[in-house]
């Protein structure tokens, strides 16, 4: 299974892109000098800047070419920081804001969620959004749908081989959801595997997480990532999706 | 290098100190291991507040007394140190400076830190968690149930004047005792007296120190566990009580998951006529008759913990100071300091300036605000 | 005969506090580990002898599925039968199911019961065990509790009360061996190794002077080693610390990956699975790395000042006797069975949670005196660095592995007082009972990780930042050059200083910390790559023009810029908060602090052994078993971490004591082939490992019978190669300092703007004078 | 041990004075708002004295006691004491001044949105 969050894959892509001009770079550089100027006395050493013990060396330095390679890399962070910030809006957006997933839904209302935009560039915007709850507890997962129709957010539970019997989410393809989340005892954190999203779940406190269910999104595995104790391995849960 | 052949070190003191070769010492291993026992044994003796095993106790102290053992022998190896020994810095920018006068202010910077550390725990709870006024002013409270809220040590000890005397009094023995360590200092380094007048004034001035750090260490027991009878006709102006109590007896502590203020109490508050706020939410909803009143119980424990820790961290700073006074004025007392030697009372006039200057921010911050 | 006299009170001392500590360790309440003890609701903590608990009706070997009736009883203790209640007693089997056989026994699963309210007022109880239908070493274990019948109810007056404990073992129909516990494993290989230690330090000191091996000679050697505290010497028991905490950190990463090689194991159970990961965190971190660097730097930089010795020869000392002390702390719990299982970062409210192990309280006492080991170190490092440099040794003509110790101590010793106030706040938290992280009281658990990660991240730089000093070193020495770029090496080191304590909010991208700091930290972690590219660029930039001489230490240089940079590559996804809410928490972070942390420190440190061996032990290191040891490492040492990039991207989770992939009927885990990964993985974890004896190999090698070092082998041009090797003691006489010539005139007349300020600030020469 | 002199006087006891009546002054301060008959104690207004006092109690304990002025060593210390002002203001400011809460809450300023890009 891969991530079928887009924010994740346009993100991923261009990072292994930058990745590899600058590991090529370097490591091209790091290859040819280290055979390129490999000595060729054997055990003699040679001694072209006359180090000598008990001695503060010559200076070696080039300013331009330092200011080079201060300079460079910042570029480069400007860049990739701006093009990170950007799905930042979206990951994090604020509840009640017209330009990311709108008011919460009036019953029978859909979000119709979508992707906007390409690459690094793509955000999901939905015309509104639905509100469940979701807490943690050693070592179980709780899932609410408050008010919500079975349609749209359901619960079950399953047995699967491996972790025993699981609670069940079902949500509904093209539909955005707010998880209002929060914990009975310690720090927990839900990952949705295949949206590519955590966020903890803490104890006396409440923290929310965005599930944006795009059309295409598969059944997935939900996973403890935040240690919780004993059990903590196999608080696991399964999300359905259906259409 | 044949003057350190002839140095035979040993590992209890007292050290030769005519060389700069490594002195050997017992005394880093046998502390180490008391810190170990004391840890290990402490945390058998309660375990979440609970008492589970006497027989801990003695381990604690045992391990306290490894640790003091440790101590004799580093001052057994200190003892004879007159200054002929004291190195100075050679590199920029210290250069001149006696080394271990940069080593405390070094020592200071991470002290900084540590109370940073505790004074932000304070902030982040006394800023992140509503207070009990304003919870108990709200009205979002009913009678016979506890609410979480925070209430500062503050509002219980700058309640009445007697609540404020140990930490007042406190705030002026520290001063006193900064001031008294630098007599002692000024004195010691005094060229032009004899020897048997400094060895008494310095012996005085330490031993003064040592005596207001003491006084300090049993005023915060009254105010913490013990209390003070008062004399009769004081009685009036501490709302009649016969005693200043502790905050022990008030029951502000780490455990007090309902502790009830004589504030907190509407009743309390009507018999002193104007006592409340009448714009206040809760007057508001007593008028209305949606709520009934009474004592609102609170559940203060961090508030109890971060009051406890960081005066208790402050304590154990004035306490590791009276055992250095107390290896310090015996030393004067012997005629120890000199000329030559007294910037080692400097060292330790350093650090006790910063537990003074600590005192400074937590008096106001723990004691009044 | 004084020092005879006092010598043999101090041990007469501590052999009584020792009679007076033995019989509390046995009733410590660790002793007794999680499972089996959970369902004991027993009054009083009193163990005591004079009860007797007994099962009946067991036979020696059971037959496969038969149902056997027991009975559970005690004598002895409190209870009479005038009492309102007797006492309780629990039960818990390995295998088969028990059931109850009427309403004074209830059952908490298939393998374990306890009585009921019902059951209160009886002293014995009879059940049901059905045996299982293979062949299974079956172990009972019995908890019985007297009870003298003064308390009401469950709570409250269960003074006088006593309990005990009791196992019984039934054989299988056809004898199987019994499986090995992975704690007597893990106990055994640390004992072994220990003696090991105790054997070779044994035969180090017989070869000192094969004549005169005797305990009379042997006491003061040996004592020579406890109390000593020349920076040498200490520097040694550092290095030998952390090298053997380096094998048991490495022996738990191995039972972690056997556990982890295939799905769905059980090798380990998931409690001593999380215990191991936790432990192993800890040790490599605190008992590993740290005392390794610490070794380097007490060694060599008093040597590259040019100082005797450090500042305070015995606050050195204390730093180090802390360690070990500290060390038995953390490793109390493992022992009994309950250790720490928190993982090393003990998140708030877990730690103080009533869930955590027992051990943990160790664990946190263990490390609050790593704290004050660490604070001591940074006074002697920050003081020595900064006021006992030779004569003619300005700041920026410090060597850089000294620039790296300042730059590191610096971040440790400003930030480790946040994380010591956290460990104590946990620490009184877990035994008198304060509320800091308790919620229900108000208590904030972010707190935690506010302050262990204000910590926690400068820290990660304190263990790669000596690297740094270490590289720049050896690859200019192997170059034949003068390290590229001096200056620019020093801003980078102490840019890295400062930024590394305005980023520490990444490490809380998905906690429930305030947003506006999520979105900061982020922007300023993206800074940490300016620094530390431009350190990369001026070490491929010295080779440039250089004559670079192929030996151990520089292959293990060039391994470290291929490995450093890649791990400095993977930590750029981690700002980005889009791929962040992903990779957090994933395998992707282990490959990536492993990339660093080993590919980085470690291979730094190996460089360092190889470079500076001659130097310490007066010996040359075997070149052939280096070039081995390189190959092997280096090679096994990417297979094993390499995978791991790609199996967090799929989903594997960190912490996780197994991992199922997807099947026909669950979809949505990990891709079938990830479990081959893990086992390549895991393969390629036994080859590193094993790699590593080769080293342990050359240096006993080279210390039995090493080629005679001259002083300079590599010719290198800081002090320390000036000195003997070995050097003497102390290393460079306090009144004839050597003096640092410059091959670089304008320095010595002309001050820069700071130093011009420093200038102003100092003391001048004749005020000195008089002070 | 100072080499100078306050007002023509011998500078501890001076700084000694000093201290001990601005000590007061915090005490009064406090005592002058003591409740007797309100239940809300202190205002900020309380707070405002006290910092303001312990401020300047802060440089006379640093600058005479602890001889940060008028010693030959006294520049470089000053700047040692003052080393870890930048690491104090970024703890207090990241832990003792943060609060928790759910990422919905990131303020406006810290989206793209708010910089139209």
């Amino acid at each position: 299974m891969t991530i079928q969050n887009a924010l994740f894959d346009g993100l991923w892509d261009y990072y292994i892109w930058i990745s590899l001009l600058v590991s090529i770079f370097t490591f091209t550089w790091l290859y040819h000098h280290s055979f390129w100027y490999r000595s060729d006395k054997g055990g003699e050493h040679d001694n072209p800047d006359e180090i000598e013990v008990g001695v503060f060396p010559k200076h070696n330095d080039d300013m331009k070419l330092e200011v080079a390679w201060t300079v460079a890399p910042f570029l480069l962070i400007v860049w990739l920081t701006y093009i990170s910030w950007l799905p930042l809006a979206s990951v994090w957006a604020p509840v009640d804001d017209a330009d990311f997933h709108g008011y919460e839904c009036e019953e029978g209302e859909s979000s119709n969620n979508a992707l906007v935009g390409e690459g690094y560039n793509a955000i999901v915007e939905s015309e509104c959004y639905h509100v469940m709850e979701i807490t943690g507890k050693q070592w179980v997962w709780q899932f609410d749908c408050l008010e919500l129709a079975t349609e749209l957010c359901d619960t079950s539970s399953e047995t699967i081989e491996v972790y025993g019997t699981v609670p069940v989410l079902h949500l509904k393809e093209g539909e955005t959801y707010l998880a209002i989340m929060t914990s009975e005892d310690v720090t927990h954190a839900p990952w949705f595997l295949g949206l590519g999203t955590k966020e903890d779940v803490l104890y006396g406190q409440d923290t929310s997480l965005w599930l944006t269910v795009v059309e295409g999104t598969s059944d997935q595995i939900i996973l403890c990532t935040e240690y919780c104790g004993d059990a903590h391995s196999v608080m696991a849960a399964m999300l359905n999706v259906h259409s | 290098m044949s003057s350190y052949d002839d140095h035979h070190p040993s590992g209890w003191g007292p050290h030769d100190w005519g060389h700069g070769a490594p002195h050997n010492s017992w005394s880093p291993l046998i502390m180490s291991i008391g810190i170990g026992v004391f840890l290990f044994s402490v945390a058998g003796v309660y375990e979440w507040g609970e008492f589970i095993d006497a027989s801990y106790i003695g381990v604690s102290i045992a391990g306290l007394a490894i640790v003091f053992i440790g101590l004799t022998v580093w001052w057994r190896q200190d003892y004879t140190f007159d200054g002929g020994y004291e190195p100075r810095s050679t590199g920029t920018p210290f250069r001149g400076i006696e080394i271990r006068k940069v080593a405390i202010w070094v020592f200071l910077m991470s002290e900084m830190m540590v109370f940073t550390s505790l004074f932000s725990t304070y902030m982040r709870y006394r800023f992140g968690i509503e207070s009990c006024e304003s919870v108990f002013a709200s009205g979002e409270w009913v009678e016979g149930a506890s609410v979480t809220c925070f209430e500062p040590a503050g509002h219980l000890i700058a309640s009445s004047w007697f609540h404020i005397a140990p930490g007042a009094i406190n705030t002026f023995a520290l001063i006193i005792s900064s001031f008294t360590i630098v007599q002692a200092l000024r004195y010691a380094g005094m060229v032009d007296i004899d020897s048997d007048r400094r060895r008494k004034l310095v012996t005085r001035y330490l031993g003064t120190t040592w005596f207001l750090a003491v006084l300090f260490l049993t005023l915060k027991m009254i105010e913490w566990f013990l209390g003070f009878p008062l004399p009769e006709f004081l009685h009036e102006y501490n709302h009649g009580d016969s005693t200043i109590k502790s905050l022990y007896a008030e029951g502000y502590l780490i455990n007090a998951d309902s502790y009830q203020h004589k504030y907190y109490n509407t009743d309390y508050v009507a018999s002193h006529g104007h006592g409340m706020d009448h714009d206040s939410a809760l007057y508001l909803m007593m008028e209305e008759g949606t709520h009934s009143g009474g004592q609102m119980m609170a559940n203060i424990r961090v508030s109890a913990s971060t009051f406890y820790v960081t005066t208790g961290t402050h304590g154990a700073h004035v306490l590791g100071g009276i055992i250095g006074l107390t290896y310090m004025t015996y030393k004067a007392s012997r005629g120890g300091y000199t000329p030559e030697n007294a910037v080692s009372i400097e060292y330790f006039g350093l650090y006790w300036h910063f537990v003074d200057l600590v005192w400074v921010i937590v008096f106001p911050f723990f004691y009044l605000y | 005969m004084n020092t005879r006299i006092s010598r043999s009170l101090v041990v007469l001392a501590v052999l009584s506090i020792a009679m007076v500590i033995s019989p509390a360790v046995v009733s410590y309440p660790t002793g007794i580990s999680g499972v089996k003890d959970s369902g004991c609701n027993c009054h009083g903590a009193v163990v005591s002898p004079d009860v007797a608990g007994s099962i009946s009706g067991l036979p020696d070997q059971y037959n496969y599925s038969e149902e056997y009736e027991i009975v559970v009883s005690f004598t002895g203790g409190p209870a009479n039968a005038a009492n309102s209640n007797q006492g309780g007693f629990n039960l818990w089997v390995s295998d088969g199911e028990l059931v109850p056989s009427d309403a004074t026994v209830q059952a908490y699963g298939v393998n374990e019961v306890s009585h009921t309210e019902a059951g209160n007022d009886q002293t014995s109880w009879t059940l049901t065990w059905t045996a299982p239908s293979s062949d299974k070493n079956v172990e009972f274990v019995l908890h019985v509790n007297s009870v003298n019948g003064n308390a009401d109810g469950n709570n409250g007056g269960s003074s006088g009360d006593m309990w005990n404990r009791l196992s019984a073992k039934v054989s299988p129909p056809i004898l199987v061996l019994e499986s090995a516990d992975p704690f007597v494993v893990l106990s055994t290989l640390i004992l072994v190794s220990a003696i090991l230690l105790a054997i070779t330090l044994t035969y180090v000191f017989y070869r000192t002077n094969p004549e005169s091996f005797t305990w009379d000679n042997f006491a003061p050697w040996i004592a020579e080693w406890l109390t000593t505290t020349d920076h040498k010497k200490i520097g040694t028991l550092y290095f030998v610390a952390g090298m053997f905490f380096l094998g048991v950190g490495g022996i738990m990463a191995m039972m972690i990956r056997i556990q982890l090689s295939v799905p769905g194991n059980d090798f380990l159970t998931q409690d001593q699975y999380n215990q191991f990961f936790t432990l192993h965190g800890t040790t490599m971190i605190f008992l590993a790395a740290m005392p390794l660097i610490n070794g380097f730097a007490n060694w060599m930089v008093p040597l590259q000042i040019g100082a005797p010795d450090l500042a305070l020869p015995r606050i050195n000392a204390m730093s180090f006797w802390l360690q070990p002390v500290a060390a038995l702390l953390i490793f109390t719990g493992v022992f009994s069975g309950s250790g720490a299982d928190t993982g090393w970062t003990g998140y708030a409210p877990y730690v103080v949670s009533e869930t955590a192990h027992m051990g943990t309280t160790m664990w946190v006492a263990g490390q609050i005196m790593l704290v004050a080991s660490s604070t001591l170190t940074g006074i002697n490092f920050l003081t020595t660095i900064a006021v006992m440099r030779a004569p003619g040794m300005g700041w920026l003509q410090m060597p850089l592995f000294t620039w790296s110790i300042l730059i590191a101590n610096l971040m440790l010793f400003l930030s480790i007082p946040a994380f010591g106030i956290g460990l104590i706040q946990v620490y009184l938290d877990r035994v008198i009972g304060t509320a800091f992280y308790d919620v229900s009281a108000g208590g904030d658990p972010l707190l935690w990780s506010h302050l262990f990660w204000y910590f926690g991240h400068p820290e990660v730089y304190v263990v790669i930042v000596p690297a740094f000093g270490v590289i720049s070193e050896v690859i200019a020495t192997s170059a034949r050059r003068s390290i590229f770029g001096y200056r620019s090496m020093v801003y980078a080191m102490a840019g890295i200083g400062v930024v590394s304590f305005i980023v520490y909010g990444h490490h809380m991208f998905t906690s429930g910390m305030s947003p506006t700091l999520r979105f900061v930290t982020m922007l300023t972690t993206m800074l940490v790559a300016v620094p530390t590219g431009i350190k990369i660029f001026n070490w491929l930039k010295t080779m440039h023009g250089g004559s670079l001489v192929y030996r151990t230490h520089t292959l293990w240089t060039l391994g470290f810029l291929v490995t450093f940079t890649l791990g400095g590559i993977s930590g750029m996804f981690f700002p980005s908060i889009a791929m962040d809410l992903h990779l957090h928490e994933s395998y992707f972070v282990v490959a990536h602090f492993h990339y660093v942390l080993v590919g980085g420190t470690v291979f730094g440190f190996y460089a360092a052994i190889y470079y500076w061996w001659p130097k310490m032990t007066g010996r040359m290191m075997d070149e052939r078993l280096g070039v081995i040891h390189f190959l092997t490492g280096f090679i096994s040492y990417n297979a094993l971490f390499w995978p791991m990039h790609r199996l967090g991207v799929w989903g594997m989770a960190r912490r996780h004591h197994t991992y199922f992939v997807s099947t026909e009927e669950a979809m949505g885990a990990l891709p079938i082939e990830a479990a081959g990964w893990n086992m390549f993985v895991s393969v390629s974890a036994f080859l590193f490992f094993f790699s590593n004896f080769f080293l342990i190999a050359n240096m006993i090698k080279t210390v039995i019978r090493g080629e005679k070092a001259p002083a300079d082998p590599w010719g290198g041009w800081s002090f320390e190669w000036m000195t003997a090797s070995p050097p003497p003691t102390p290393s460079f006489d306090p009144h004839n300092l050597p003096e640092l010539k410059d091959a670089n005139e304008h320095i010595a007349n002309e001050p820069g703007t700071l130093g011009k300020l420093f200038n102003r600030l100092m003391m001048s020469e004749d005020e000195e004078v008089a002070h | 041990m100072a080499s100078y002199k306050i007002l023509g006087r011998d500078p501890y006891w001076m700084n000694f004075y000093g201290l001990m009546i601005l000590t007061l002054i915090e005490v009064l301060a406090v005592g002058y708002e003591l409740p007797e008959e309100r239940i809300f104690i202190f205002s900020n207004y309380t707070l405002m004295i006290l910092t303001v006092i312990a401020i300047p109690k802060f440089i006379m304990i640093g600058m005479i006691f602890m001889h940060l002025y008028g010693s030959p060593d006294s520049g470089i210390l000053t700047v040692t004491a003052l080393f870890p002002a930048f690491f104090i203001i970024i703890m207090i400011l990241f832990i003792g001044l943060t609060h928790p809460e759910a990422t919905t809450g990131l303020p406006e300023w810290c989206r793209p949105g708010y910089y139209n890009i």
